[in-house]
């Protein structure tokens, strides 16, 4: 059965690398960047169940930050464009 | 199926590469730059290196990804067309490519136990690692007892980078003003 | 006792696939940036919920299943901060939502990011009017059509109104 | 099956070998010095790729001992190229702290703008 869930979570990555690569924005990119993230976690959840060995969840989670914390950078970057504004108001520029 | 998600993963990275190497805008490559961390981290937990996988990780979907953002939002974000033509270092890349495949044939084949590499010091680590320092993660143990010094080294080299970008970002004697300020005067003058 | 654990975990796993698959196809066809946030948000909450309580069947009262429920949390709390700050950053950088009926909404969308930069009249003249939505072209068209006036019907109207012109679209 | 034997033997070392070509066109090819510092790091993490992958063992977990795991992948690839990823960090930020100061100076990180800019002034 973990296998069943492995093919469909390869897929998925499969048709999310290739948004990542169309996406004509880069908001498109990152959306497709976040999604590959949950998708990554997912992989690695599954394939330690198909190891036998599910102990390495701690990854996991380390990625779901890290993942949150990438996009945000970006995306701050984009708002502000600077990562050190300390948010608050919108640019008046 | 383990080969099978490998070589999947594999292929991904691979393609995800052509998109890091064809795009100009600077900001989709860093984002691809960190999707390719994810599908490379996955690999590595398909390969079992776990440690690395974390490392990896945080390294270069994280840290990685930061620098470059505040790098990118001093200069400009789209890459200049190419004046060259990519002609001879295509030649070369296809040559050095081309030559390391032919060198794949000697190699072992993936996944075997009786290799050489499997058979000498790095699987008696794995016998020693308890009695030696009761820790079961041979890699920690191998890292921080057997190899300590290793990682001092490494802790060096990264202290060493740390003072070097504090030097080079420092403001007081920037180069770079006294010599634009020297360009003010002249062209005043 | 087993095998109704087993085939439930069986059900919910393929199921939690099935809902990756077809959210990772939704990000492939979806028109535009906002669509495609929708369509991604399936894998975080039903792909994601439901392969973690499929693996938490499977590995039962253990270490694990803590772990799991720790990675299901912090999804459950992280994506949904990370698609709405990307859905602002999209509107304040000038990403306009793609809408079928442009005079309606008060405004021309399409794949590109500058509609002010094309003329308005071409953009115009390529939407089809669903009859059954009136089918037809309100009053105000004239305004509708004329930039400065163009007021999205977003939550910031005056701001992505103004703000594609100073800051170009970013191509990537 | 005789065809996809060496496949399957050298897929990873293929692949290991287009990311470092790939890196190295990058860094050849390629004017900007951003772009020039992430081709080094696809070359760097195709070198990852070329260490760790022939540690693996098939039916071999995790270097993590437990009593009830018979094989284990080889660990010492792994403890080699953590040691790899923190250096190259290091040198990614040393790197893009000399790109901060060239741009500074030059007002530009385009390697040809500034190769001109060097050849107006002489």
């Amino acid at each position: 059965m973990f296998v069943a869930a492995t093919l469909a979570i390869l897929v998925s990555l499969v048709l999310l690398v290739v948004r990542a690569l169309k996406g004509p924005t880069v908001f498109d990119r990152l959306v497709a960047a976040n999604s590959i993230g949950t998708a990554a976690i997912l992989l690695l959840a599954v394939v330690g169940f198909l190891t036998g060995r599910p102990e390495f969840l701690d990854i996991g989670i380390t990625y779901a930050l890290l993942n949150l914390i990438g996009t945000l950078a970006v995306l701050k970057y984009f708002r502000f464009g600077d990562l050190a504004h300390s948010g608050g108001e919108e640019p008046e520029d | 199926m383990e080969t099978f998600i490998n070589m999947v993963l594999l292929t991904l990275l691979a393609v995800i590469t052509i998109g890091v190497v064809r795009l100009r805008n600077l900001f989709a490559v860093i984002i691809l730059g960190g999707i390719y961390s994810f599908l490379m981290a996955s690999v590595l937990i398909v390969l079992d290196a776990v440690d690395v996988a974390m490392t990896e990780a945080s390294v270069g979907a994280g840290i990685s990804t930061v620098l470059m953002l505040t790098v990118l939002y001093m200069t400009r974000v789209e890459e200049a067309k190419p004046v060259h033509s990519p002609m001879l270092p295509l030649f070369v890349a296809g040559v050095t490519g081309a030559v390391l495949v032919y060198g794949t044939w000697g190699l072992p084949a993936f996944g075997l136990a009786d290799t050489p590499l499997n058979n000498h010091v790095g699987m008696t680590y794995m016998d020693l690692s308890i009695p030696d320092t009761g820790i079961p993660n041979v890699v920690t143990s191998v890292l921080a007892s057997y190899r300590g010094f290793d990682t001092l080294g490494e802790t060096t080299v990264v202290f060493t980078a740390g003072i070097g970008v504090l030097l080079l970002l420092r403001r007081g004697v920037s180069v770079a003003r006294l010599r634009r300020k020297q360009q003010e005067e002249e062209s005043k003058s | 006792m087993q095998m109704v654990i087993d085939i439930l975990s069986w059900v919910l796993l393929v199921a939690g696939g099935v809902f990756m698959v077809i959210s990772a196809f939704g990000v492939n066809r979806m028109p535009d940036v906002y669509a495609r946030l929708h369509a991604a948000s399936v894998a975080d909450t039903l792909g994601a919920g439901l392969l973690i309580a499929g693996m938490m069947l499977q590995a039962g009262p253990t270490l694990v299943t803590a772990k799991l429920v720790m990675i299901l949390a912090i999804l459950f709390f992280s994506s949904p901060v990370a698609g709405h700050a990307l859905a602002r950053a999209a509107l304040v950088a000038g990403v306009r939502p793609h809408v079928d009926h442009p005079e309606e909404s008060g405004e021309a969308c399409g794949p590109e990011f500058n509609v002010e930069a094309i003329p308005h009249e071409t953009v115009r003249e390529d939407v089809k009017l669903i009859p059954s939505l009136g089918g037809r072209r309100p009053a105000s068209r004239k305004a509708a059509a004329e930039p400065k006036t163009a007021k999205p019907k977003t939550s910031k109207p005056t701001r992505t109104a103004a703000k594609p012109a100073r800051k170009p679209a970013k191509k990537g | 099956m005789e065809v996809i034997q060496p496949i399957l033997a050298h897929f990873n070392h293929w692949i290991t070998i287009f990311l470092l070509v790939a890196g190295l066109y990058v860094v050849v090819a390629r004017g900007n010095m951003i772009k020039k510092l992430i081709g080094l790091s696809l070359f760097q993490t195709s070198v990852y790729l070329l260490y760790i992958s022939p540690g693996k063992i098939f039916g071999g977990t995790a270097p993590i001992i437990d009593d009830k795991i018979e094989v284990y992948s080889n660990p010492l690839p792994h403890v080699l190229i953590l040691t790899a990823i923190v250096v190259g960090v290091a040198t990614l930020a040393l790197g893009l702290g000399l790109v901060v100061r060239i741009n500074e100076v030059y007002g530009t990180i385009e390697e040809d703008e500034i190769f001109t800019q060097e050849d107006d002034e002489e």
